[in-house]
């Protein structure tokens, strides 16, 4: 057994940091603050990626002939640990980036390769990713989305997409539809790759609590998508969509809560009360370090998940055990934050940004549901991990058919 | 004993439904969220239908009535997470002048308040980051001779409830130094001075805004300090006791709601061909909102009484309420966010309005962690005297 | 709304506390202790109890005429609340005294009341109540211990109960059985008043976790019941389980726990670590005040629910709040004093009284369960208070139907 | 990095396992519950496959091996709560000797323990009720002149596992006044002395009995001193960040059986006509039973390596081993008994000889209260020095 990484793992860290401090945003490393207007943002993100990308840092999991560095998933380990160490801005193109590529690299044409994962990479183009749907829910296979063959190579695509992300900014939608409702609702699934620049495709931003818009209803009426557009076969999408959660699952964020973590530290450090520092308080220091054995728990329970995967190569159903561990903690760690605020907890903070804690602590609910809810999570690894005995009506979403 | 709400109390939460209901329910909410004033003519309806008299005693055009009245009302106000200076005018100030007020005070503020003319809210915290006591620092600078006794105040209050939506703010000020609230003194400051000026902040509830009011060298006369000099703290740790009663009462009437939003959507919204409230991970998380809603109520009940009945363990029952309520009540707004999955999490769901008052409320006045302090503290003292 | 006693309510109390001075026990005022030998703990209940029952304090709630003094809820309220202050013994015969008497009472014949009520009284006889079964668990209505008839107005009865509470002690059991196994599993159950010294009956001790065997396993093998020991129609006990369900959701043991956290309360305030006595700690200070705030809930809460009670007549489905909210403040208050004892929580004390923290905190399992456990409360609550879909497979427990 | 077990660890636990259920399973336990003493037996067989060695160092005849091996074979020993002095003879009492022996010491004690002829404890508290270090008051007078150093060690030590059943104790006492652990030596004492008694106490865990061992003037000489004099302190706290991470580790073997405990009553136990798996309260709480357990799991082997490796974070990550653990890995075992309802709630079922295990184990040697305190220290000390 042996937590440590190897001299070549630590010497892939420190060429990344390196890079970082000389590539980062101009002032990001002493005062990481994303751009207020949305257009502004966007842009700045996009820049990012394509920096990012240019020097090799986009897709560092990518295979090397697509612009990747096919690292292992160690090295993916590592990546996460500098980029939350520095609150890296996001990657504007993730789901292009960690799910998409993947799936295309897996299961697209070699055309499709071709096509998109450059301009995936450098974020020249953003996707998006349809598969929700107002009466669906995490019940993917629900969808009515339907698309139809329209002759000359073309589908038709009619319906409505819900809490899809970036969709306002995208240029491509990674889209599952019906096409065919004669079977059981895993059958008759096609999974398309749809150009947003159409008439018939409208998008409407959903309100949400932290004041953000981000996540999108999106309506087809009579899109249309090209034959070459399909990815797998037709009537197969199933095979596709269980593909691409495969890759949800190799992800985490316990690094960046960590990092949020030692920022609270910090702050309890030097922020007074009654002329004291928070951190000397005993209450304050319990849930600190209640805090800290989660994050250690749950960093000692990825890198052993990971350790699994080098061997097995497939992320197992554990990975539903690092969403719930992350999710509540991510939500229990900002809530407790604002609540050290004192009474300015009744106030924003740094207007609504990406890194202040009273909108992360809202946004945290959204995150919760956008993981899949903790109940299918408890869901997949009660029946998935331990073998319980399936309620044949609380389907263990879509992630784990 | 009889401790439940009498018919009266009923009577007057129904007639409050159905008025809020005729003017749009939370619509009001969310109209001022979107950046209306809509409390200069709510509040001339509520005058109207005495709500701004119910604390007013009987001598001065009022109700005399007290907490458990207010409260049922206020619970039917927080269902729809009404705005206006409600709480800070009926629940605080008016009982502030009745108990403390000179004659004088009295016949100045309370009729007018009871008419509806007089919105009226409370000054505290010069600081936002400190807690208080502590967070009481503007000092008021005692000037002229035995006969004409004036005050100088200078500097700028912060968390101000509606301050620009009120005519006379109540303002806590260090007349002397001293260790805790020894040394605060209550003044009524007319906010329409040119000297007295109101900054909105950012409130993390939009429905209910907040202010700097910031206070230019203004010089009041003795008939502005309320109640004794250099002793208003005590007088102001009941006013806040009431505060956070009544403030605990609206977020139960929102609780209230809450679980029924969340009875309404587990019944409705199907998934795998189920309601989605049959999956008892939602029965139960459901059954644990109304729990802890009705625990809270009946905190709210008991401590709005024991206010009312100046009880021997009124303070105490205030401390559990909001030290039991503030993360409770909170987290049931969360999960019904959490029963609504993605719909919950939008800006058209009531629930985030709701959550932010919850999370607006729950340090304000004294954090739930200062209200166990003072909870055992009393506890302690109470069972020495047995 | 008025939370406190009438002039009346309170002279109640002024006798009850005034007879309780004069007739407790020897010494048990000053130091309460029930003897550690089994047999000399049951003689010292049965003697508690028929003291009780000549100053008439044994069954308040019981109609005059039976010997009770028809106390309304809110006098039941104060009973509980001066019993708990003095810690009193429990009455061994309590099931008798609160459940099967009263039903008694409200669906026997007039034979049964005069034959068996003076007796539950004065526990002269002590009763037990057959319902659970090993299989049947929490199903009350699936049990299978059946009663056929055996000619000369006879009952023959078979079968196996579980759980049950006294029947190692009990003179009586309060039985039901199936008559009739061609309708529904509601149907064809009837209810039977079976006297235990039969050699028919034997029953066999459930060690449990705090090393006490008051539970029994009971097997019933050709036992005999007579017609006249019928309880309301044969074939249709179904009712009379839930006339007498009804009563279980008339009582709280919120005052027992108040008066718990009252003497740990007092601990802390004496006990040290360090030196310096533990109610100084912040830590400790806090979880009392949060449990003290707690039982100020309950208790509200039920005062609230007695209120309603006392002019609807009927204990409504509200009384699976406050079993829910007794049973975990129990258990979490117990288990938080026994962490208090520091490193002697490694050690049992007292020797496994039936006032020790630590025996205490191991049989709160217990009282969870036998309760029905939280997870029937919140589906009662869910379901029968709030109107959520019923889930036909989970029925909310014998208590609801 | 691979942050699991080897297959030689997956060996030795596979080999644990079969000899464990040959000899009984968990009723070896049960057995000395009911007041046989099953450790003699036991031992014998637990050296023969080399489980006594596991820790001593190679030049003593032992594996050399450390805590990461131990902890792989204490979660096999924790599966069926398997009695004997394992932990504190392999986890502290060799390692501490192995540390701050001298070689006479070392050749005195490693090969015997190796072997099995010797069993070891250790001695902390002289009062039950106060966290260390408060709890070390035991005093050793020094005697005789510079040439012939004795100690004469005299009073009452309490919770002290096995002390009956090893040969040697290592008692902790105080040579000189000192702040917290200055002061503190250690000494390796000798059961089988006129002036040591061992009396059992009534210890919740009956699988692991502890002791009183009152000393009554025991005068030993300078090679029973453990280390540096009035210096011990320090490799006390590392040895009890050992017994820690020992004791999760056979919690975790234990909460591991619970899971699969409440996985098999799930999926065969039918209530209402299905599998009470089914419903998702049981689903629910058994998958948190699970995720509570793995994550315990990893701390145990994340803070077993960084011992073995002397990591600066090792002390840190016991420290939240133990603090994380505590309380909800005793949750874990109570869950289990609420799974099973009424069948849960006896003796026959095994989740409260692990409850008890756990509850006994909270405070001992540092509460998580205590714990979180060390935690955060540490984190800090670590902040500061990044």
């Amino acid at each position: 057994m042996d937590f440590s990484y190897t001299d070549e793992q630590e010497s892939f860290r420190r060429e990344l940091r390196a890079w970082l401090e000389e590539n980062a945003p101009d002032g990001w490393l002493e005062d990481p603050e994303l751009p207020d207007d949305d257009a502004e943002r966007v842009e700045f993100l996009r820049d990012w990626q394509r920096t990012l990308a240019d020097g090799g840092w986009a897709g560092v999991h990518w295979p090397e002939e697509y612009g990747g560095r096919g690292a292992s998933l160690i090295e993916q380990t590592i990546y996460r640990e500098e980029m939350a160490r520095i609150n890296a801005p996001p990657q504007i193109n993730l789901i292009g980036i960690n799910l998409i590529a993947p799936t295309l690299i897996e299961v697209g044409t070699e055309a499709q390769k071709q096509r998109f994962l450059p301009k995936i990479l450098s974020a020249e183009e953003i996707w998006c990713q349809g598969y929700s749907e107002p009466e669906a829910g995490s019940d993917v296979a629900s969808l009515t989305t339907s698309a139809e063959p329209a002759g000359d190579g073309e589908w038709r695509i009619d319906g409505q997409k819900i809490w899809t992300s970036y969709a306002h900014v995208a240029d491509w939608c990674f889209l599952v539809a019906r096409t065919d409702d004669s079977g059981t609702k895993h059958e008759g699934l096609t999974a398309f790759l749809v150009e947003m620049d159409q008439d018939a495709i409208s998008t409407e931003p959903i309100h949400q609590p932290h004041d953000d818009r981000t996540f999108n209803q999106v309506y087809f009426d009579d899109a249309v998508a090209t034959d070459d557009r399909v990815v797998g076969e037709v009537d197969q999408g199933w095979d596709v969509v269980m593909t691409l959660s495969a890759f949800e699952h190799g992800s985490t964020s316990i690094y960046s809560i960590e990092q949020r973590y030692l920022d609270l530290l910090e702050y309890c450090r030097t922020e007074t009360r009654n002329g004291t520092p928070l951190i000397e308080r005993d209450r304050v220091r319990q849930r600190l370090a209640d805090f800290d054995a989660r994050i250690q728990a749950a960093k000692a329970a990825h890198r052993r998940n990971v350790s699994k995967q080098m061997e097995t190569g497939t992320p197992g159903p554990e990975g539903s055990m690092d969403l719930l561990v992350s999710d509540e903690l991510r939500h229990d760690l900002l809530n407790f934050a604002v609540n050290l605020r004192g009474p300015a907890a009744a106030l924003w903070e740094n207007g609504h940004n990406a890194f202040d804690d009273t909108s992360g602590y809202i946004r945290s609910y959204g995150a919760w549901i956008a993981a899949g809810t903790g109940d299918i999570q408890r869901n997949i690894i009660g029946e998935r991990v331990l073998g319980l005995p399936k309620d044949d009506k609380s389907k263990t979403s879509h992630r784990s058919e | 004993m009889d401790a439940r709400l009498t018919d009266e109390h009923e009577r007057v939460q129904e007639t409050a439904r159905e008025f809020i209901e005729s003017e749009g329910g939370i619509d009001l909410a969310r109209r001022q969220i979107d950046g209306e004033n809509v409390v200069d003519d709510l509040w001339n309806e509520l005058a109207d239908l005495d709500y701004t008299a119910i604390t007013v005693p009987l001598e001065y055009d009022g109700f005399g009535e007290g907490m458990v009245y207010l409260a049922a009302l206020l619970e039917v106000a927080g269902r729809y997470a009404l705005p206006g200076p409600l709480p800070e005018t009926a629940a605080v100030a008016v009982p502030l002048i009745r108990d403390l007020g000179t004659e004088d005070q009295r016949s100045r503020f309370l009729p007018s308040v009871a008419d509806g003319d007089l919105r009226m809210s409370v000054a505290v915290y010069d600081d936002e980051t400190e807690p208080l006591p502590g967070g009481i620092r503007m000092g008021a600078e005692r000037r002229g001779d035995e006969g004409t006794t004036e005050f100088r105040l200078e500097g700028t209050k912060t968390l101000v409830p509606y301050a620009a939506e009120t005519d006379v703010v109540i303002v806590a000020a260090r007349t002397r130094e001293g260790q805790g609230y020894d040394g605060v003194s209550l003044f009524a400051v007319e906010t329409d001075h040119d000297a007295v000026e109101a900054t909105r902040m950012d409130s993390l509830d939009w429905a209910r805004p907040m202010y700097e009011l910031s206070i230019d060298g203004l010089t009041v006369g003795e008939d502005a300090l309320l109640g004794p000099l250099h002793g208003g703290g005590s007088a102001l740790v009941t006013a806040m006791d009431r505060f956070s009663v009544a403030g605990t009462a609206m977020l139960v009437g929102a609780a209230d709601r809450a679980v029924e939003l969340s009875v309404e959507y587990g019944t409705e919204r199907e998934q795998y061909g189920q309601p989605i409230g049959r999956f008892q991970a939602v029965k139960h998380r459901t059954a644990d909102m109304w729990v802890d809603m009705q625990s809270a109520r009946s905190l709210v009940y008991y401590a709005a009484w024991a206010l009312d009945e100046d009880e021997p363990d009124a303070a105490r029952a205030a401390a559990a309420t909001k030290a039991f309520a503030a993360d409770r009540l909170h987290r049931v707004f969360g999960d019904d966010i959490w029963n609504h999955g993605g719909m919950g999490f939008t800006w058209d769901h009531d629930a985030h309005i709701y959550l932010k008052q919850a999370k607006s409320w729950r340090n304000f006045l004294g954090s739930p962690e200062a209200n166990r302090d003072r909870l055992i503290d009393a506890r302690l003292a109470a069972e020495r005297n047995r």
